[in-house]
């Protein structure tokens, strides 16, 4: 008996129903105010926080490296698209798309800027070199205080990360680095990962897609910077520090690097919990630094490894299931 | 069947109807409203801990004590916001689905600034005990007065003008240097007024030198300082910095120029317990002093001392009136109107009680200008035999 | 089904001879001369053997041929053009395919997904086409899916598609090297002992193989091999490497005699290594 | 003059920043591990030498030397406990396992000793007071620290170079495979790598409180990036380079400020070390590694 399997025209509809379900669902209830503001807000730092990791995941965990510079390329994003925003340059409608992608071509050729001498580099020398380049993407920040506002802070950002534009900036940025890496420029990123000397002996050309991997992880993280930066309304430097970015990667290392899936649970969970545990608040870093290494000693994919959550498999198997029972109890009645 | 249907329903009708006649019933008059509650928001976990756990005792304290003399009780709601934005109005957002009459906090300034124009549109009444930054009360582009918002400690932009103006009247100082860090709003606001009095005043700014929050190295600044042999170094910093700043300024051979700073200074020797006779003959301001004649100041002190086994810093002492100011606006409007505390009309009758403050605090006489910000007295501490001694009000 | 326009094997020009020649290749390690004076030339379909005691720099010639290390001396021309300004993926596109002898799968990837990765450059959809799902995707992945299970099909693994490379017991994960190599379409494949770890039973398929591989894709194959019942029974040259040097080349009947490379092998006193 | 005095504080700042990339550099050539955690250790090694003097009262000496073996038996533990079993995973696991450590040190020192920065009793450990070097006044910190500093590196050259431990520890740099053929015992030079360089931290730990009398939780961190950078700048994996690197970050630091460009400072040691990288990717003094295959 042949497998039964969800055709893939199939498969995008039923996909694409269920997250404008999910758009519209979450757009009505977070404005009805149901769930009181304190969830409201959270919702949309998590939003914001799952694209961040998902980016870094692109270079982390799909690409195999490791860059500590992440909140750099956010606090690009953010600045840029205060900036923009605060100029006035567009009609607010067309504004805040405009301001978005702003900040994520403003961080991606940041990116690309940093990437291509950056990887040539390998391993640790790439981890370095791109906290040096945070660091001094911060201290630029500090000095240029004519446009950024330096230590003082940008304020008056029109604040209108709501639910809607925060979540459909995470279903673009997930659907988006899924179809890349369901390519074949995915598998190119993910063979250098897995064995870079075979990859370049498979003709892969290794430094153009570490550029680009680099360049994508960097365009969305500008995007959630500017999201961060549309939720608070103020930008101060230090937001961007060493120990964001680190929050980032500790993110993407226990929900699996490499699963799109648990980055997203894991950015849920540890964003939520300073308002849902705030008990544990003095704890919370010693258990996440904890958590880190014992999770590198036992299980070093992180908590769902490379597992990728996937709607069609769940409902092939149910149905799968179905059709099995049905022929039992046909062969009975037989 | 549908009959009972019919009963049920009409007896939880006549019920809820019941309730709500006794509710507005209780409701009308305010002198019955036996318990308030606020919100606190302060970084309790993180780098700003300490600043948050000061700020956390003086309010508890007078809290604490005003609860004790029965009548009205305060219910604080206290909140964590770990210095960062983010969760500072994540929180705010959590205290005001609590409900809550008024919201004290926060503490430093850029999460303070983060929840501002949010309460301000909720008009939510605010003070903050130690948020210095200009823009926490007044938009910085349009000059628009954030009118919820209050605060007990100094702005930035004061304490450089008035550290100006005493060591140019009270030192006779005339040429002057800065160290200031470029990385810290703060300690620019504070550089920023001083040099524009220095200007107006004619006090001679010889040199300028900058460094980063986390430096440790000030050698290379202060040796460029020494070599213009400036009669007064401003150290708009934080006690952290003075402490590494002080026995540097030896090194480099800063000995003939008097040290000068602001309230980032407070707790300083604290920090320099060891050997604090780099800063001898210093001179800083704060809002508070332990030097006090007051006695109902010194009770205070005693009373924070005998609670939390250690002296109040200036952090507690102007915590200590936020909460102060606070509780007494919300007794007033108490007595003047009979909105109920959670409504919309009540926040904003005791944001105009809040103005009217006039209120003597542990850190003085206290009432606010057209901008929220307190109208009260600057303490001079001079550093002699390595301790604070309060050379006088300026 | 297949595009029938695509042909699974493309045509060759045999006119052009030889596919890979080495003139005086040598490469120095920090003083240490690993390869030295390296001469040879490999015609369109023959099957060469490189054979040589441990740590003769057999490894390290292929290492330069696909430039994972560029030599100090001497040129390598590939079908008549000098690979000199080539680095390890260009040399791959204008031809040469290999295999590792301490095997290089990508270990988490499926088997599948492993020769699609070989394929990566027979696809011609752009990023923006990836992303956005463009026609030229779909019908670039089909075909290309087509033709990884048919190429998976010359060692039977079509039904293993699925399975993580990873998880393949040892024979098949070289096997599946071969085929990954075979999918860049190259015009010589350069095998880095193909047999190392095989029993018996599978040499002698493997061997078949080799020999199936040359005359169905029509292609060079340069081995590496320690096993001399496969170097004597597929290879129509055999070239022999001691110190880096080049001491034989001729046929497999030929260097069996070949003084010099009893010695090397068996040295004095020494133990013959295969 | 002015010129002079500042060389002099460059001088200091770079010998702590040479004993502390010696630490990395050690490690990082043995087993090819960027130990993150190394800063924190010498931040453990400030609150060691803080509670020593002040609760424990004990003599400066012995205050020392708990300090530096406090450090190398901190350093043994973690290698024992995360990095060795981890030997054989991948270096992106090993990365992350030590930045996990350094986060954990830096919050458990917080949690028991408080984020506030505490006062340390410097002129106990060494003598205040200033020598004049012609008509240059030069703190008797700064002389000790860079004698201390040379002599450190000295012996340590020694070590590296003369004894059998020391051959033992190169060739593990070398190949670690073929050294455990030849019978070294793999773990032990591993674990003795961690050790000597956990005890060049504490040694900079000392010279560093003794210089910045403070100690806080995140001591360690911006030192052991900057001491890092120096590591990189002077060629990972060679001591001399080490000391090279060392001495240039503290220069480039204090030269930045000479010439007022006090606001750079931070920005200005990551570019020239990013300057350097790609120009020269294996450092002034490093070798040409060459991946094996």
């Amino acid at each position: 008996m042949k497998e039964f399997r969800i055709s893939m025209p199939m498969r995008y509809i039923i996909n694409s129903l269920l997250l404008v379900a999910f758009i519209v669902a979450g757009h009505l209830i977070t404005q009805s105010g149901l769930l009181g503001r304190a969830h409201n807000a959270n919702i949309v730092s998590v939003g914001i926080f799952i694209i961040l990791a998902v980016s870094l995941n692109l270079s982390t965990g799909y690409l195999g490296q490791l860059p500590l510079g992440h909140a750099g390329f956010m606090a690009i994003g953010a600045y840029a698209g205060a900036i923009f925003w605060r100029s006035g340059l567009l009609p607010s409608t067309a504004s805040v798309p405009a301001g978005l992608l702003v900040a994520g071509l403003a961080a991606a050729v940041v990116g690309v800027i940093i990437g291509i001498p950056a990887l040539r580099l390998k391993g640790d020398y790439l981890a370095i070199i791109t906290l040096g380049f945070g660091e001094i993407i911060r201290v630029i920040i500090n000095n240029l205080d004519s446009v950024t506002g330096g230590a003082g802070g940008l304020h008056g950002i029109p604040r209108h990360s709501n639910f809607l534009i925060v979540y459909l900036c995470v279903i673009i940025c997930c659907i988006a680095i899924h179809m890349l890496m369901k390519s074949r420029h995915g598998r190119a990123i993910l063979s250098i990962r897995e064995n870079e000397i075979a990859a370049e002996s498979c003709g892969i050309n290794t430094t153009y897609y570490k550029v680009m991997a680099f360049a994508f992880s960097a365009f969305f993280a500008g995007i959630a910077g500017a999201l961060f930066a549309g939720n608070i309304g103020l930008l101060v430097p230090g937001e961007f520090d060493f120990m964001t970015s680190i929050n980032i990667l500790m993110i993407v290392v226990l929900g699996g690097m490499g699963s799109m899936a648990g980055s997203v649970i894991a950015a849920s969970i540890l964003t939520s919990l300073p308002l849902f545990m705030a008990a544990l608040n003095e704890y919370r870093m010693i258990i996440y630094a904890l958590m880190l290494i014992i999770v590198m000693l036992f299980k070093p994919s992180g908590l769902l490894g490379t597992y990728d959550f996937s709607l069609s498999r769940l409902l092939e198997k149910l149905i799968r299931r179905r059709i099995a029972a049905k022929s039992k109890v046909k062969e009975g009645e037989a | 069947m549908k009959k009972r249907t019919l009963k049920v329903f009409s007896l939880v009708l006549v019920l809820v109807m019941a309730l709500g006649l006794l509710a507005s019933c209780a409701n009308d008059d305010n002198s019955d409203v036996n318990e308030i509650t606020i919100g606190i928001l302060a970084p309790l976990t993180g780098g700003a801990a300490y600043f948050g756990e000061s700020v956390r005792n003086g309010l508890m304290l007078y809290i604490d004590e005003f609860n004790a003399r029965g009548g009205l009780q305060i219910n604080p709601i206290l909140r964590d916001e770990e210095g960062n934005m983010t969760i500072a109005v994540t929180m705010y957002n959590y205290l005001v689905d609590q409900n809550v009459t008024a919201i004290i906090g926060s503490v430093t300034s850029d999460p303070t600034r983060a929840i501002v124009p949010l309460a301000f549109e909720d008009n939510m009444p605010m003070i903050t005990a130690s948020a210095t930054h200009a823009g926490v009360t007044v938009h910085p582009d349009t000059g628009q007065v954030f009118t919820n918002m209050f605060r007990s400690c100094f702005i930035d932009p004061f304490q450089g003008t008035k550290m100006a103006d005493f060591a140019f009247e009270e030192l006779g100082a005339r040429t002057a240097a800065v160290l200031y860090s470029n990385e810290i709003a703060y300690s620019i606001g504070l550089m920023e007024a001083f040099i524009h009095r220095a200007e107006t005043l004619g006090l001679e700014i010889v040199h300028i030198e900058r460094h980063a929050d986390h430096a440790v190295d000030f050698v290379g600044q202060l040796t460029n300082i020494a070599a213009h042999n400036p009669d007064v170094l401003f150290v708009p910093g934080y006690n952290y910095h003075v402490a590494l700043i002080g026995p540097q300024s030896v090194t480099a051979g800063l000995t003939d120029t008097v040290l000068l700073g602001a309230d980032g200074w407070a707790g300083s020797l604290e920090r320099m317990e060891h050997d604090p006779s780099s800063i001898e003959g210093s001179f800083f301001m704060t809002g508070f002093t332990h030097e006090s004649t007051e006695q109902h100041v010194l009770d205070f002190i005693s009373r924070f001392e005998a609670e939390y086994g250690i002296p109040p810093n200036m952090f507690a002492a102007q915590a200590y009136d936020a909460a102060m100011i606070l509780i007494a606006a919300i007794e007033r409007t108490l007595a003047a109107t009979d909105y109920e505390p959670d409504s919309e009309a009540f926040r904003l009758a005791l944001i105009d009680q809040m103005s009217a403050t006039d209120i003597q605090g542990v850190t003085g006489r206290i009432t606010f200008d057209e901008f929220n910000n307190p109208q009260k007295t600057a303490f001079i501490i001079h550093i002699v035999d390595g301790v604070e001694r309060f050379w006088g009000t300026f | 089904m297949r595009d029938p326009k695509i042909p699974l094997i493309p045509e060759r020009d045999h006119n052009k001879s030889p596919v890979l020649e080495c003139v005086g290749l040598g490469i120095d390690f920090g003083g240490l001369t690993a390869v030295d004076d390296f001469n040879i030339t490999i015609s369109p379909t023959e099957i060469c053997g490189l054979i040589g005691p441990n740590g003769a720099g057999k490894t390290t010639i292929f290492n330069l041929l696909t430039k994972v290390y560029n030599p100090t001396r001497g040129s390598i021309f590939l079908e008549g053009k000098n690979t000199k300004r080539y680095n390890t993926k260009d040399v791959n596109k204008e031809g040469i395919a290999r295999t590792f002898q301490n095997i290089r799968l990508f270990k988490n990837l499926t088997v599948l997904e492993n020769v699609l990765v070989g394929l990566h450059n027979e696809m011609d959809y752009r990023l923006f086409g990836s992303i956005f799902r463009l026609p030229s995707y779909w019908r670039s992945e089909r075909i290309a899916r087509e033709r990884a299970l048919e190429l998976l099909s010359i060692f039977n693994m079509q039904d293993i598609a699925e399975h993580k490379a990873g998880s393949l017991p040892y024979g098949s994960q070289r096997r599946l090297e071969i085929v990954r190599a075979l999918a860049t379409n190259p015009s010589i494949l350069l095998l880095d002992e193909p047999a190392a770890g095989m029993n018996p039973a599978e040499t002698e398929s493997l061997m078949e193989h080799i020999g199936q591989i040359r005359d169905t894709f029509q292609i060079a194959i340069f081995l590496i091999e320690h096993d001399m019942q496969l170097v004597m029974g597929v290879c129509e040259g055999v070239a022999v490497l001691n110190y880096g040097k080049l001491i034989a080349k001729g046929t497999p009947s030929e260097i069996q005699r070949d003084p010099r490379v009893i010695e090397a092998y068996l040295g004095t006193g020494g133990q013959a290594d295969a | 003059m002015l010129l002079v005095s500042q060389l002099i504080n460059g001088l200091q700042l770079g010998s702590i920043y040479a004993l502390v990339a010696l630490g990395y550099t050690m490690v990082y050539g043995i087993i090819k591990l960027l130990n993150f955690a190394h800063g924190e250790i010498i931040m453990v090694g400030g609150y060691i030498a803080l509670f020593s003097l002040t609760l424990g009262n004990f003599h400066p000496v012995v205050a020392a030397l708990l300090t530096v073996a406090g450090c190398t038996l901190l350093a043994v533990i973690l290698e024992k406990l995360t990095y060795a079993p981890l030997r054989f995973a991948p270096r992106l696991s090993l990365l992350i396992t030590a930045i996990g450590i350094s986060i954990l040190l830096q919050n458990v020192a917080q949690f028991f000793f408080d984020a506030a920065p505490r006062s340390f009793p410097a002129s106990e450990l060494f003598p205040v007071g200033t020598v004049m070097l012609g008509n240059v006044s030069v703190a008797y910190t700064s002389l000790v620290t860079i004698v201390l500093s040379i002599v450190s590196m000295i012996s340590l050259t020694i070590l590296v170079q003369r004894t059998k431990l020391g051959k033992a520890m190169r060739a593990v740099s070398e190949d670690t495979e073929a050294a455990q053929l030849m019978g070294v015992n793999v773990n032990n030079v591993i674990t003795f790598t961690f050790a000597v360089g956990a005890a060049l931290a504490g040694i900079g730990a000392l010279l560093f409180v003794a210089r910045f009398p403070q100690v806080t939780p995140t001591m360690g961190a911006m030192l052991g990036l900057k001491a890092f950078v120096a590591a990189v700048l002077g060629g990972i994996g060679s001591i001399p380079g080490a000391m090279v690197g060392g001495y240039a970050v503290g220069l480039i630091e204090v030269l930045a400020v000479y010439v007022g460009l006090s606001r750079w400072t931070d920005g200005l040691v990551f570019l020239v070390l990013i300057i350097v990288l790609l120009v020269r990717p294996t450092g002034i003094m490093g070798r040409k590694l060459m991946e094996k295959v």
